[in-house]
Order: structure tokens, then C-alpha cells, then sequence
């Protein structure tokens, strides 16, 4: 049952390794500001999500738990409103759609 | 080599990168920004100190550690005063440097 | 140890990179960068307490009073770009502030071995307190005058800026009204991290007494949260004449003193807690001082005041 | 496992790192916080494997508050932003 939970962990902690790099590819490769907030916000949310997934899987008590899902719940919401009002610096006259 | 040993000769060199800073930059907000800089390399090496005397089940000796948590209390309202004298700098005379030939 | 060794030269990547970028606003990025990986470095050197204190204040509300300042002054700035010192003094002042280094290095490793610690005392004495934290009890018992002296101080910053505002606004209101977004994204940001925020700085302080956390990280959660509600314009800055703000501000500090007085009389000497009472005492000493600190610390990065006291 | 979760820790902080190039590239502020909330995740990610390979359970409290904090420092930016222009106009 433990071998198969720390699977588990491993497979999603290496899923959510990956979108790290692939956000840090972005960041780095894309050529203006609102594509690369697009490929940031992916990196937030699935490579905190994926890690917090693998951690979920090893955490002890409800309460840890639960933690664990509001620290990606948080970023998840409050990533996607920042992007968003920061979209809206990036472009002072504001985004039109 | 600890890993005591290592954080504390990080802290020696960001105390000498902050210090650096300190002296070199013209503008107020750099300095406070190197000020604060210096402040967490010093801080570093009461960890690090801290973390040498680990004993009695403790991962770091408690005390170093609480004064820490002290020094950052007091420098953020060192920080949070020097902030303000600034920006009313900036209100009265449209400038944010020191200098006297600006 | 290969991971010690790349956070620790992240860490003075990161440094160098706040004293040697041009842009003062990169800079303070940098900076907030710096105080995110410090918190890493303190759950590596087993100092949670420290991790929390370094995330929330030595980050996060010094981050966000240092993002703000840098925006405003953004202005001025491009005025002031070239003022490079001669290469003389550069090369001067890289002498000596290799030497401080070189000489703070060498402490460290002369370090005395075995290392000193206090750890072995303060268990024994935790136990007297009723706590479970040893930190918390360094803080509140041990070395209950500095964490005395240290709310005084804060309100002695507070009262320096205060002084700063000019006169047709002295006792008004700092910062200006925030509008609500006309499309709600700040409004609908700050609902709904805000009572997380709450919930999470109470936590912390509460936990404080048995595991890491405490009074300055609870209380720093609580005031970056009411910055927020303000920034947000759910609620506006109170004019800083307000009797009840004054007595918020001075409760925690008038309080821990009135116990640490009694102390003379019930137990001998100053700060000193009745051993059975101790930990209530604590808590009696821990709440109003943290909302007390809670609202310094917001006050702090609030600002002198700039709008003359409303009706 | 603890190992497992040890290199993962340190992979994830190092790709970010990466990313703080963006930092010195700029060439906008929006750029640079970004890459500062890039880091942001990346240093939460690599804190809770951190803390759960090394068993502190107080990790998951220091996440929480860098969670709220960025969010914090982020808002910050945006008003300041707004209010420089304000201040400019």
C-alpha cells in the first residue's frame, strides 16, 4: 500500500517537475509579455498543483491535508486575478477582450 | 564542511555584498534596500550559530534564534521610517537622491 | 549537501544581483526574491520560527512597502541614472568590503568547538513556562524584556512617521481613498484572501505556543491582510487621531508592562510570572499584543498621513 | 522517498532560477514580477517537498504565509503602478 502510494508521489512530484520547466522554458523563449504570462500561469498551476497532489498522497492527518490544498488553492486564485490586473499594466490603455 | 558552516560563510559574503552596496549607491532607496541586505546576512550567521549549538532534541539553540526573530521586527520599522522620510523627500522636492549637486 | 550548496549561492546570486542592478525596481524584485529563498535557507538550518518571521516580515511586508516606494519614486529615478562613482573609490570600497567578509568568514570558522548553546537551559525552562515552543518561550519569558522593549520600539517608529505628515493633514488619514476597481478583480481578490488571511494569522499565533509560529508572524499575516482590505478599498485607512486606533496601538505594550510590573510584587522581580500562572499570563500578555502589533505594523507600511481627518 | 523528495526540491528551485534570468532581461516591471512570482511558486513547490523530505511539518505554515504574501506584494505593484501614473498625470 506504501509502495504504491510513494508511486504515486513520484509520478505526480515528476509530472509537476516538468511543467516547472516547461513555465521556465516559456518565460524564457516566448517573445512578448502576455504570452509568457500564459506560459507562467500554466507553470503555477499545474506544477504547484501536480507537486501538492504527489505531497497529498504522503500527508499525514487531515489538518496537513488541508493546508496542503489551500497553499494550491491560493496560488491557483490568486495567480490567476494578479496575471490578470498585471495583464492590465502591461497594456495601460487595458486589454480590449 | 556542515551545512552550518556553509550558511555561515554565505553570510560573511552577503554581508560584504551588501555593505558594497551600502557604500557605492548614490540613491536613499538602494541603500536601504543594501541596508536590508546586510541585515539578513547578519541574521544568517546567528542561524548558522544557532544551528551549531543543536542540543536537547532541538535542531538549533532557541535563543539565537528568538533574537533573530527580534532583529527582524526592528528592522523592518527601521526600514519602515526610512521608507517614509523618503517618499516625503520625494513630496517636497520632486527628488530621491542625496546628493547636493543634483 | 549539493542542495545547501546551490541554495547558497542562489541566495548571493540573488543578493548581488539587488546591489548590482541598475533598475532600482529590479533591484527590489530581486530582494523580495532574496527573502523567499532566506526562509528556505531557515527550514534548512531548523528554524521554523525564523522561516515564518522571514517570510511574512523580512519578504513579504517589507517586499510590499519596498515595491510600493520603488513605483512611486519610479520618476525621479530616471533623473538620477548616472551617478556612477569614480573606479578609484569603487575599487576602494570592494577592498574593504572583501576584508569585512574575509573577517566575519574567518569567525565562523574559528567558531569555538564544542559549539556554546543555551538549548539545554531553555528546555529545563520551558517546562516552567507551560509551553511547548522553545522559541516562543525564549521570547516571552527568558528574554520577555526585548520582546517588551521591541513593541515599544515599533510604536516609536510609528510615531516618527506620524510626525512626518505636514501640518494641513496632521492626524488625518494616510494614504489616499482607494477606489474599488470599476471591474472587480481587486475587489475580488482581496474577499477572498482576506478572511483566508485572517483565519491563517490567527492560526499561527495560536499554534505559536506549542509549535512554530507566534505573536510577530500571526500579527504580520493580520496586518498585511488589513493593508490589502485597504489597497482593495473594502475598507479605508482610520485618520490617525481615531481615540480607538490610539488605544489598539498602546493596549499590547501597556498591558505586557502592567503584567511585567506586577511581577515585582508577586514574584520577586520584573517580568517574572507566578510559576502556576505562567502560561496564562503568557496568552493574557499575547493576545492584545499581538493586535496591537497587527496594527503598527500595518500603520507602519500605511504611511504618514495625506488627507486631512474626515468628518 | 525522503531522498526522491530531496532532489525534487532542489530540480524545481534550480529551473526556476532559470527563470530569474527574466529578472535581468526585464525589459517591463511586469516582466520582472513574473519572473519574482515564478519564483514565488517554484520556492513554495520546493519548499513543501523540503519539508516533507526533511519532516518539518511547519513548512506547510511558511507556505501558506508565502502564498499570502506574494499575493500581497503583487497587489502593491499594481497599485503602485496605477498611483505613479495618477501622481504623474
Amino acid at each position: 500500500m506504501s509502495a504504491a502510494l510513494n508511486g504515486l508521489t513520484i509520478l505526480a512530484v515528476c509530472a509537476g517537475a516538468f511543467f516547472f520547466l516547461a513555465g521556465t522554458v516559456g518565460l524564457l523563449r516566448f517573445p512578448d509579455t502576455l504570452s509568457r504570462l500564459h506560459a507562467l500561469t500554466k507553470a503555477d498551476n499545474l506544477g504547484l498543483g501536480l507537486v501538492v497532489l504527489g505531497l497529498l498522497f504522503q500527508a499525514e492527518g487531515l489538518l496537513a491535508a488541508l493546508k496542503l490544498i489551500s497553499v494550491w488553492l491560493l496560488a491557483l486564485l490568486a495567480g490567476a486575478t494578479v496575471t490578470q490586473l498585471i495583464a492590465h499594466t502591461a497594456r495601460p490603455s487595458g486589454p480590449q477582450a | 564542511m556542515t551545512e552550518a558552516t556553509l550558511y555561515g560563510l554565505c553570510s560573511a559574503a552577503l554581508v560584504g555584498v551588501g555593505l558594497f552596496g551600502l557604500i557605492m549607491h548614490p540613491q536613499p532607496l538602494r541603500k536601504i534596500l543594501a541596508f536590508n541586505l546586510i541585515g539578513g546576512g547578519v541574521f544568517l550567521l546567528f542561524g548558522a550559530v544557532a544551528r551549531r549549538g543543536a542540543a536537547a532534541g532541538l535542531g538549533g539553540d532557541p535563543v539565537p534564534q528568538a533574537l533573530v526573530i527580534t532583529g527582524l521586527v526592528v528592522a523592518f520599522a527601521a526600514t519602515a521610517l526610512a521608507v517614509a522620510l523618503l517618499l516625503r523627500l520625494f513630496q517636497e522636492t520632486g527628488r530621491a537622491t542625496l546628493g547636493s549637486d543634483g | 549537501m549539493a542542495f545547501d550548496i546551490g541554495l547558497a549561492l542562489l541566495v548571493l546570486g540573488v543578493g548581488a544581483w539587488t546591489v548590482a542592478a541598475r533598475d532600482t525596481f529590479a533591484a527590489v524584485v530581486g530582494f523580495v526574491a532574496y527573502g523567499l529563498l532566506l526562509a528556505l535557507v531557515w527550514v534548512r538550518l531548523a528554524a521554523p520560527d525564523v522561516a515564518l518571521t522571514e517570510a511574512a516580515l523580512g519578504s513579504g511586508l517589507t517586499g510590499g512597502l519596498l515595491v510600493s516606494a520603488s513605483t512611486r519614486l519610479r520618476r525621479a529615478e530616471t533623473r538620477a541614472v548616472d551617478e556612477r562613482q569614480p573606479a578609484s573609490l569603487r575599487l576602494a570600497a570592494a577592498v574593504l568590503c572583501t576584508l569585512v567578509s574575509a573577517g566575519v568568514a574567518a569567525i565562523v570558522l574559528l567558531l569555538p568547538e564544542p559549539a556554546p548553546t543555551l538549548a539545554p537551559q531553555a528546555m529545563v525552562n520551558m517546562a516552567a513556562t507551560g509551553l511547548g515552543n522553545p522559541v516562543t518561550a525564549v521570547l516571552m519569558a527568558y528574554r520577555a524584556i526585548d520582546t517588551l522593549l521591541e513593541t515599544v520600539v515599533l510604536l516609536l517608529a510609528l510615531v516618527g512617521i506620524w510626525s512626518l505628515a505636514p501640518d494641513r493633514v496632521w492626524g488625518g488619514v494616510p494614504d489616499p481613498r482607494h477606489q474599488a476597481e470599476p471591474d472587480g478583480r481587486l475587489t475580488f481578490i482581496a474577499q477572498l484572501l482576506v478572511p483566508v488571511g485572517i483565519l491563517v494569522g490567527i492560526h499561527i499565533f495560536w499554534v505559536g505556543s506549542v509549535a512554530p509560529g507566534g505573536e510577530f508572524q500571526g500579527a504580520t499575516i493580520l496586518a498585511a491582510m488589513w493593508i490589502l482590505a485597504m489597497m482593495a478599498g473594502l475598507v479605508d485607512a482610520p485618520a490617525v487621531s481615531r481615540r480607538w486606533l490610539r488605544l489598539m496601538l498602546v493596549t499590547g505594550p501597556a498591558v505586557f508592562l502592567t503584567i511585567g510590573l506586577t511581577g515585582f510584587a508577586v514574584a520577586g522581580s520584573f517580568l517574572a510570572y507566578p510559576e502556576p500562572h505562567a502560561k496564562l499570563l503568557i496568552l493574557m500578555i499575547e493576545i492584545p499584543v499581538t493586535l496591537s502589533i497587527a496594527a503598527t505594523l500595518a500603520l507602519l507600511v500605511a504611511g504618514p498621513p495625506e488627507r486631512a481627518p474626515g468628518r | 522517498m525522503a531522498d526522491f523528495l530531496f532532489a525534487a526540491a532542489g530540480l524545481v528551485l534550480a529551473m526556476v532560477a532559470a527563470g530569474l534570468a527574466r529578472i535581468l532581461w526585464g525589459p517591463g516591471d511586469a516582466d520582472r514580477i513574473m519572473a519574482a512570482q515564478l519564483l514565488g511558486t517554484g520556492g513554495i513547490a520546493a519548499l513543501l517537498l523540503l519539508g516533507e523530505a526533511t519532516n518539518v511539518p511547519a513548512a506547510l505554515d511558511v507556505a501558506l504565509t508565502l502564498v499570502l504574501l506574494a499575493a500581497f506584494i503583487s497587489v502593491a505593484f499594481v497599485k503602485g503602478a496605477t498611483r505613479s501614473e495618477a501622481d504623474g498625470a
